[in-house]
């Protein structure tokens, strides 16, 4: 049965495949529901600086590790800091990590594995030997390795800069965190996007509608951008949905073995590793920041299923 | 066959050393000088020696340059030397070769135990499509999914002592048939577990759209037996095919679970040796570790035509 | 003017549009569960043929039998492996793609599955506009103009410029899919099995606005189909493969009226008529067997394997591709200018 | 003559009443769960099977003629239902048995032959074991007494060195085959009854010829009845028995064959039948091809009376809102049914619904 | 054949599960059924924080260390109140010049096979640990002065020329320069009494774990070592018998790994072990009560220390500053609210001399402020970011940041970084390291030492954390105060001056003052440690 092939007797609007996508999407409760959440955090992480009730970093020694109350809905952690305004920072953290990661990987991941689909030979066989290379590493070590090796040089150089030119855009280190730490994740996250790509363009190669196209005597280009790429952007869509989440974990994870953001920036991760070492005391400060960072992939792998169902939806003929 | 495996097989030669070499330059270049950490790290005056240091350098070879050092390396590697720890001056293998089979036993049983409840588990949920069993059996999984191992581990553990103060306490390590290996077990397993449930849902839901699943009906054959025979062996295929990522996952939870649980395996080594620059074991571990992912890539494209008979139908090429 | 005329297309036509020579198109594959063994499909194995301005060629066969390799082979959206195609002086078989490119508004194709060969996220009147656009058939203000004629053309409403192709029914995509190859303004046009998706009601909509087309703008069709009884309906001249060669190639009342080839013969018999009467007194020839594997297709005569009348001769020799009769070719050792006596008809 | 095997096709006799039905379906009506809520894709069709008899059922992609077929015996997708109609089947109501009975019916006394022969085996069992289970589940033989009887399955199904493909996988075979290999499974428990859903679509002509050949012979030998299902009219020309044309859900035009084809009722019946184009035919080669305008109906947006109104050249007003009732034809063969206000008079259309609503 | 072979198949498929189900089942089954084992009479089980690789007690650092002094004999070793024991040495007398030591050994002292410990086990033990290759990393505070240290730690010898058996039980030990204090220094476990024919191979280096129960190790102390899994982390002793001192009273120890702080607490708590190697949680007081950490406060202090050599801190109107914007009683809260350890104002603690009348640096936010504006910075805006180190445990990274936002709040400086977990500050970053989270301390109850490893020019924390700091007139007062007796007062004043003298320089933000925790649960008695965190009686350890 034709479920999507609408006869278009009645005057209606066109509906892109994309409008039909989100139709599809809209109509799938999970994965509204991860969209809300996912939706929430966006505006948190943006907003965040006009949300918070306190400061993030100011402490309050006096009011130490106090259990949730209407004045610190979350309560205060081991430095009277209120762990609300930490949560919603740590949302930025977290935001900003996964968006730079992915973006990242999915930059090196669409080159090389566009190269690789459309060009295929020697640089094809090169490219998937690399993310065998890559995959076969054992992320926490290199992302443990670079840190360790790289960060600091940067660091250095940054410093260097900054004490010849003054120029404050060198002082701040969190940007290398993030540039170096995230980055370093990125290297490691890449190929699953570069498989998926080639694998896209691969296929899409072999459509009829590019066959078609080729017949037209379209150009290289044509053929790439309006015919390709638009067509292989469904799949990656629902990957970059999956990677924003383990994106999140991963910098938890890291954050929690001490290679991730430093104190006192807050981000979930090292709020979880903190909260672990007290939690049968404070259970709030492993509760709070825990629960978000479950929400929030939770909320991923939601929205990434419902895309998945959306983008590639079966049965249609 | 075999030529194929051999042809795979030849072709690690490379990767393995490009891996190698990335790792020891990191190592060298970046992490600074393991000797000098060894000693600052004692807390007080310590004895901070710079001729002493040099001494305790050049004794462990780590004066030369870095070419030198990698090719000698390399070269010990071929002859199956591993070289000695830095920090402790034991034998790299003989460290791995004590950690390995903790690692390996606790692995294998989590996927064993990952094979033995998530795919039932996941065919049970497909089978009860957007029923109240299938949105449990889904948000379980999509629950630990969520639950990163170092926050289950401590968890589970401290709510174990808590609730059952008799019960003797899951740290350590006593072998495959010790209750210790429990809990361990069960959060090195949540993921793959939570992964594959996944799968195997959207694969049985794939299959049961299947022709031939409708054949099998309208042969009148039972339910239960649509569900095993026809439906769970094609499956298999796609989950099988899983094995890589399931590896990963549990090479990468396996740090989590041995630090928090104290089990004396490759993770706990791999956190100690990182956090020491003791390259001669990260190195070593990095070898097991491309090894395993490597291995178990290679398993899956080897055992794919064995479960699915159309895979040794022709594979075009260009 | 009557297509269906004969004399049209017989000796004295015009120069032939397109003429094949030889052409071959072997594909590389790799057998065995881990690619082990290294294997060839032989799809097309030295075909021969002109097509002449204006006709309609079919060419039928059954599955795998290469003839929609031909098809794409002949408008170089392969490389063939062997072989020239001569178009306009040149042989398409050597010109680089960019050297195509120009050419190709020249030589267009309808694919089989209207679902898949329309970009699912361009609208049709983008689809359509590209192509135009590209060839420079007009500027970026008069193209909505000549696609809503494209869509005159074949008989759908100029408000459809604006749907997306999920949005179209089957027989509505092979509509836009014609109007985009016509926007080229082609001249020769590979209908490749072009109605075979199409619903029995639809099919005839299809086929009479080709004929339509054909008419208006003088095109020639390479018409590549299955379905033995449209062939007729539409052709020209009629080609029938087999096992990537040419077994018989004749105009299509002498083909149909009198096959020489015993494949041929095989063929109509087993197609059914919508007559009941007719169905109860036909004796049927049915052939034994399946096609064989076209990696490993068989020496001499291809069709040895399930012809009826096999001798010696046809294990060993490859036969002839002959003219028995004008313009009626056919490969056979036994094949004359009179179907064999004895065989069904 | 020549040696090559032509079998002449036994002369169909007249459709005989006569013979009891095996099968009658009345008021059948199912259901879709769609974007837009449930949609009717079979709509009160009728009809029933004659012992022995071949039922052909025609009609283009969409008009629920699988469906109607695949609803009788639960086969249908989670989101498909039926919603009324009974189909009395040896005794039994089928919409109404439990699963545990319509089990034992598939299979055993009703078999199946799907369209593509390669997606409905399943490509991981060996041929054996999928043709294995029809007898081990009815039969309940023991696995060496079922191989034999595969073993010999195959053999009637002319399948080439019968005993040593059991170990085959499906892939390892051809299309026609693996048709075969189906035919076998659809027979194995001697239904008596065969449904066929588009065997041969997937197959080519030559091929197609083999298996329409070999049903037939089959059907000769073990006496069962056989509904093939098909959009291809001429296929069933020389094929069945009787005609059953649906449009949209609905039974068009129901006629012995010979009566189907000489003298077409339902417009839609005659629009098919003239876009056909002839092959043995000498007529006009240059004329065209006389086509129905538009396109069917999708499920859901069916118009409230004749389906077939919006595309039919004799359409009559009351055709836009009165649901023409399916009768016998004044004037034609017997057994000729058809529903159209044209044919029968809209008065007629209006006295058949009177006692029934 | 092919029906058989599915068959079996399908067997070996079921068999499979049914084997993992069972498996997985009898496994719950032993869990439930299992019990901790009834805690035998007199067994320690100790709880260790790490996976110690190499247990050799030669290495003189690293949390094994701790332990040292329940296997291996000290020349001598102090207790809890700074009082000197003897232990193998019975005796030790300086020649007029404080420049030749002569020690003699107790003619009772054995190792645990029976072989008496002679003047020439001394001369190898220390040589050993003097050696580049056991990588001993306080053997300079025992062995620093003694002829021919250079040239063996250097790696260019294998023998300490001024150490001579002169016979079997005497020692005289030759020192480069006068050395009132020389014996102090040798009494600790730092490089402890080892079997030297045993430890030392033909080259003089050391034999791999020669000290391993399999190798046959032969030990001084009062327990020998009968199990060793390292790679499981687990060690047992048992009393030596052939042990020279009091007989111990316990009957076992066990020492087993348990790498996660709130692990080993609730295991404590569970009653899993009695003792910790070195616990450090923030919630230590409420988990386990104040007794199990308390202890007795040890010459050792932990500060920040400044490097004045890096920027910013080359302008010292930046490092007071930073020292003034810090409320130290803020920061002892932060980190240590309930205790241990307490807040500390100065560097000398607990030992003799520790000084009175220093006067604290103040809290004053206003003149912090005003300071840095008046500085060659200008400001908060144009300082180089400030990067601390040693920020490696959870109390660390709380006064850290307690620093980090004090300075935020009282100078507007918000460029600050912290390496967590990595102790160590070797990396190529160490370039921009400015503050170092540190300890200083002695291990001789001794005012002049305690400096001379903390602010001496050529001691490690000058030039290492202070940036090569030198201040001449401390040099000067510690080098004149060190060569008197360890008895004279003036000693004990020079010392204060010189510190007085650091103090306007600076250079640390003072922060604690060290308990030595017992570690220990309340039933455990005779845990007491000295300030070289070693169980000074472990014969007297037992369990009531």
């Amino acid at each position: 049965m034709t479920a999507s092939a609408v006869l278009p007797q009645a005057i209606e609007p066109p509906v892109s495949l994309w409008a039909d996508a989100w139709r599809r999407l809209a109509r799938n409760k999970l994965a509204m529901v991860g969209l809300a959440l996912i939706a929430v955090l966006l505006f948190v992480a943006v907003f965040g600086p006009w949300l918070t009730p306190y400061d993030f970093l100011s402490q309050n020694i006096d009011a130490r590790n106090l259990a949730p109350s209407l004045a610190h809905p979350l309560g205060t952690d081991d430095l009277g800091r209120d762990v609300l305004s930490r949560v919603i920072y740590g949302a930025r953290t977290a935001t900003l990590v996964a968006i730079v990661v992915t973006v990242i990987a999915m930059v090196i991941g669409i080159v090389l594995g566009a190269l690789a689909g459309y060009f295929g030979g020697w640089l094809d066989a090169a490219v998937m030997w690399l993310t065998d290379v890559t995959m076969s590493i054992p992320n926490l070590l290199l992302v443990v390795v670079i840190n360790t090796s790289l960060k600091p040089r940067l660091a250095n150089w940054m410093e260097a800069q900054y004490l010849e030119t003054l120029n404050p855009i060198y002082r701040n280190s969190i940007w290398i965190d993030f540039i170096l730490v995230f980055g370093s994740m990125a290297l490691i996250t890449w190929p699953p996007y570069a498989r998926l790509v080639r694998a896209q363009v691969l296929s899409i190669r072999n459509r009829p509608y590019v066959t078609a196209a080729r017949a037209l005597g379209l150009p290289t280009w044509t053929i790439l951008t309006r015919y390709i790429v638009p067509n292989a952007v469904g799949p990656l869509i629902v990957a970059v949905s999956a990677g924003l989440g383990t994106a999140m974990v991963l910098e938890s994870a890291f954050s929690f073995l001490g290679v991730g953001v430093n104190p006192p920036m807050p981000s979930w991760g090292n709020m979880i590793s903190d909260g672990l070492r007290v939690w049968q005391h404070y259970p709030h400060l492993l509760a709070a920041p825990a629960i978000v960072l479950g929400l929030a992939t939770v909320a991923f792998s939601f929205l990434g299923d419902g895309l998945n169902d959306a983008l590639n939806p079966r049965g249609t003929k | 066959m075999l030529r194929y495996v051999i042809r795979r097989l030849v072709l690690w030669v490379p990767t393995v050393l490009l891996v190698l070499l990335g790792v020891y330059a990191l190592a060298f270049y970046g992490a600074g000088d393991p000797i000098k950490l060894i000693f600052l790290r004692a807390p007080g005056d310590v004895a901070y020696n710079p001729a002493r240091i040099e001494a305790i350098r050049e004794a462990a070879g780590l004066n030369q340059p870095f070419l030198v050092q990698f090719g000698n390396y390399v070269l010990n590697l071929v002859q199956g030397n591993f070289g000695n720890s830095l920090v402790s001056g034991r034998s790299v293998w003989r460290m791995i070769s004590a950690a390995a089979p903790v690692s390996a036993q606790l692995g294998l049983l989590a996927i064993l135990l990952t094979a033995v409840v998530a795919i039932p588990l996941g065919v049970l949920a497909a089978l009860k499509q957007n029923t109240a069993l299938d949105y449990a059996i889904l948000g379980s999984a999509l629950f630990l999914w969520a639950i990163p191992a170092y926050v289950a581990g401590p968890l589970l553990m401290v709510l174990l002592i808590v609730l059952l103060p008799d019960i003797t306490v899951p740290y350590g390590w006593g072998g495959l048939f010790d209750v210790r290996i429990i809990l361990p077990l069960l959060v090195l397993a949540f993921q793959p577990i939570a992964l594959i449930i996944r799968q195997t849902r959207a694969a049985v839901i794939e299959v049961m759209t299947e022709d031939y699943v409708r054949t099998a009906r309208a042969k009148g054959v039972p339910e239960l037996a649509v569900a095993l025979r026809h439906i769970l062996r094609p499956v298999l295929t796609p989950v099988v095919t899983q094995l890589g990522l399931i590896m990963i996952t549990i090479v990468n939870g396996a740090i989590f679970v041995e630090l928090v649980f104290g089990l004396p395996g490759l993770g706990r080594l791999t956190v100690s040796a990182l956090l020491n620059n003791d390259y001669p074991v990260i190195l070593a571990i990095t070898l097991i570790g491309s090894f395993l992912v490597m291995a178990s890539n290679l398993l899956v494209d080897v055992v794919y035509p064995l479960l699915d008979p159309r895979a040794t139908d022709a594979r075009a090429t260009k | 003017m009557s297509l269906a005329e004969p004399t049209t297309t017989l000796p004295g036509a015009p120069e032939p549009i397109l003429s094949i020579r030889g052409l071959v198109k072997h594909f590389n594959v790799r057998l065995g569960a881990f690619g082990e063994r290294g294997a060839t499909v032989h799809a097309l194995d030295g075909i021969t043929f002109d097509v002449f301005e204006g006709e309609t060629l079919s060419l039928v066969g059954e599955s795998g039998c290469g003839k929609s390799t031909a098809g794409t082979t002949v408008l170089r959206l392969q490389t063939p492996t062997a072989g020239e195609i001569l178009y306009g002086g040149r042989d398409l078989a050597k010109l680089s793609e960019k050297e195509l490119r120009p050419l190709r508004a020249d030589l267009q194709i309808v694919f089989q599955d209207p679902y898949s060969t329309l970009n699912p996220r361009m609208t049709v009147g983008e689809e359509l506009a590209a192509p135009i656009l590209h060839h420079g058939h007009a500027t970026r203000k008069t193209v909505a103009k000549v696609v809503e004629q494209l869509l005159a053309d074949v008989g759908l409403p100029a408000r459809f410029a604006s749907r997306y192709p999920h949005e179209l029914s089957g027989g509505q995509r092979q509509r836009v899919v014609i109007a985009r190859a016509l926007g080229c303004r082609p001249r020769f046009i590979v209908c490749d099995e072009a109605i075979s998706a199409l619903d029995v009601s639809v099919q005839a909509q299809i086929i009479n606005l080709l004929q339509d087309l054909q008419e208006k703008y003088g095109l020639t069709y390479l018409f590549i189909a299955h379905d033995l009884a449209v062939v007729r309906h539409i052709s020209t001249r009629v080609a029938v493969m087999y096992l990537g060669r040419f077994a018989e190639l004749a105009p299509s009342e002498d083909l149909f009226r009198m096959p020489l080839h015993p494949y041929t013969r095989a063929l109509l018999s087993a197609v059914p008529e919508a007559d009941p009467v007719v169905e109860r007194s036909r004796k049927r020839q049915i052939l034994e067997g399946d096609v064989p594997s076209p990696l490993d297709p068989p020496p001499g005569c291809r069709f040895h394997t399930r012809c009826p009348m096999a001798q010696e001769i046809c294990r060993s020799a490859v036969p002839e591709w002959r003219e028995v009769r004008p313009n009626h070719h056919v490969a056979c050792h036994f094949a004359g200018p009179d179907p064999a006596p004895g065989l069904p008809s | 003559m020549n040696a090559a095997p032509a079998h002449p096709v036994a002369a169909v006799p007249e459709s005989a009443p006569a013979r009891p039905p095996i099968l009658s379906v009345d008021g059948l009506t199912v259901e879709i769960d769609g974007r837009y809520g449930a949609a009717t894709i079979v709509d009160g069709i009728s009809f029933h099977v004659a012992e022995g008899e071949t039922l052909g059922v025609v009609g283009e992609s969409g008009c629920g003629k699988s469906l109607s077929m695949m609803s009788l015996v639960g086969l249908l997708p989670n989101r498909i239902k039926v919603v009324g109609g009974s189909a009395r089947f040896g005794g039994k109501d089928l919409i109404k048995a439990s699963k545990r009975e319509l089990r034992a019916i598939r299979g055993g006394e009703i078999g199946f032959v799907f369209q593509d022969p390669m997606t409905s085996l399943n490509p991981v069992m060996r041929i054996g074991e999928q043709l294995m289970e029809p007898l081990i589940y009815h039969r309940g033989m023991k696995r060496a007494e079922a191989r034999k009887r595969a073993g010999d399955l195959l053999r009637l199904v002319g399948l080439p060195g019968a005993e040593a493909r059991l170990d085959n996988y499906p892939h390892e075979l051809s299309g026609g085959m693996r048709q075969r290999v189906m035919i076998a499974i659809g027979l194995a428990c001697e239904p008596k009854l065969l449904i066929a859903d588009e065997p041969t679509t997937a197959l080519d002509v030559t091929i197609q010829a083999q298996i329409v050949d070999l049903v037939k012979s089959l059907k000769a030998r073990l006496g069962m009845s056989v509904i093939w299902i098909t959009h291809d009219l001429a296929l069933l020309a020389g094929l069945v028995d009787r005609v059953m044309v649906l449009y949209a859900g609905t039974v068009a035009e129901d006629a012995p064959v010979d009566a189907l084809y000489a003298e077409p009722l339902h417009p839609y019946t005659r629009g098919l039948l003239a876009s056909i184009p002839k092959l043995t035919h000498e007529g006009d080669k240059a004329e065209r091809l006389a086509s129905i305008g538009g396109t069917p109906p999708e499920p859901g947006r069916r118009p409230k009376g004749c389906p077939f109104a919006p595309r039919c050249p004799a359409r009559l007003a009351v055709c836009d809102d009165t649901m023409p009732p399916l009768l016998a034809a004044a004037g034609a063969r017997p057994g000729h049914r058809v529903a159209c206000h044209a044919v029968n008079g809209a008065d007629r259309a209006i006295a058949a619904a009177e006692p029934a609503r | 054949m092919a029906q058989i072979k599915g068959d079996r198949l399908a067997v070996t498929r079921r068999t499979a599960l049914l084997m993992s189900a069972t498996a997985l089942g009898g496994m719950m089954a032993m869990g439930a059924g299992i019990r901790p084992a009834a805690a035998a009479d007199q067994v320690l089980r100790v709880a260790h924080p790490v996976f110690d690789m190499d247990w050799s007690p030669l290495r003189g650092g690293g949390a094994h260390q701790r332990w040292t002094s329940l296997w291996w004999a000290a020349p001598m070793y102090f207790d809890a109140d700074s009082k000197l024991h003897p232990y193998v040495f019975t005796t030790w007398e300086p020649s007029d010049d404080d420049k030749t030591w002569t020690f003699t050994i107790d003619e009772k002292a054995v190792f645990s096979d029976g072989s008496p410990i002679t003047a020439a086990d001394v001369k190898g033990s220390w040589e050993l640990a003097a050696m580049p290759s056991t990588k001993n990393q306080r053997i300079n505070q025992l062995l620093a002065g003694v002829v021919g240290y250079d040239a063996i730690t250097g790696g260019s010898g294998t023998e300490l020329e001024g150490v001579v058996a002169s016979d079997d039980r005497t020692v005289v030990v030759t020192l480069t320069a006068s050395d009132p204090i020389f014996f102090m220094r040798i009494a600790n476990h730092l490089a402890p009494i080892v079997k030297a024919s045993e430890a030392r191979d033909d080259n003089g280096e050391e034999v791999t774990e020669w000290w391993a129960p399999d190798a046959g190790g032969v030990f001084s102390g009062p327990f020998k070592l009968v199990e060793l899994d390292i790679d499981g982390g687990t060690l047992a002793f048992e009393p030596n018998e052939n042990f020279f001192g009091p007989k111990p009273k316990l009957t076992r120890v066990e020492i087993r790994t348990v790498e996660d702080a709130v692990t080993a607490t609730a295991l404590i708590k569970s009653g899993e072990f009695d003792a910790h190697t070195e616990l450090v949680t923030s919630t230590i007081i409420e988990d386990l009560g104040a007794d199990f950490a308390a202890g007795p406060i040890i010459p050792t202090s932990q500060h920040f220390w400044m490097d004045p050599s890096k920027k910013p801190f080359d302008d010292p109107k930046v490092r007071q500053a930073l020292i003034l914007a810090v409320d130290r009683n803020g920061l002892i809260k932060a980190s240590f609210p309930n205790g241990p350890h307490q807040k500390t104002d100065q560097i000398l603690n607990s030992v003799p001399g520790v000084d009175e009348a220093f006067e604290p640096y103040p809290y004053d936010p206003e003149q912090a402020k005003q300071l840095l504006a008046e500085s060659s910075y200008g400001g908060p805006e144009r300082l180089p970011k400030l990067m601390m180190v040693g920020i490696s445990s959870p109390a660390n990274e709380a006064a850290a940041q307690f620093m980090a936002e004090q300075w935020r709040q009282n100078l507007g400086i918000t460029a600050v970084e912290m390496k967590p977990q990595q102790d160590g500050y070797s990396g190529p970053d160490q370039a921009n390291v400015q503050i170092f989270r540190d300890d200083v301390g002695t291990r001789v109850p001794d005012a002049v030492n305690y400096l001379w490893g903390s602010i001496y020019s050529g001691s490690s924390n000058a030039q290492n954390k202070l940036g090569g700091y030198k201040n001449d007139e401390i040099d000067a007062l510690l080098v004149e105060a060190s060569a008197k007796a360890a008895d004279d007062p003036d000693r004990i004043a020079l010392a204060q001056k010189a510190q007085r003298l650091f103090r306007d320089d600076y250079c640390f933000i003072p922060w604690y003052q060290q308990a030595m925790s017992r570690w220990a649960k309340t039933n455990v008695k005779g845990m007491e440690k000295n300030l070289d965190w070693q169980v000074f009686h472990p014969w007297n350890i037992e369990l009531v």
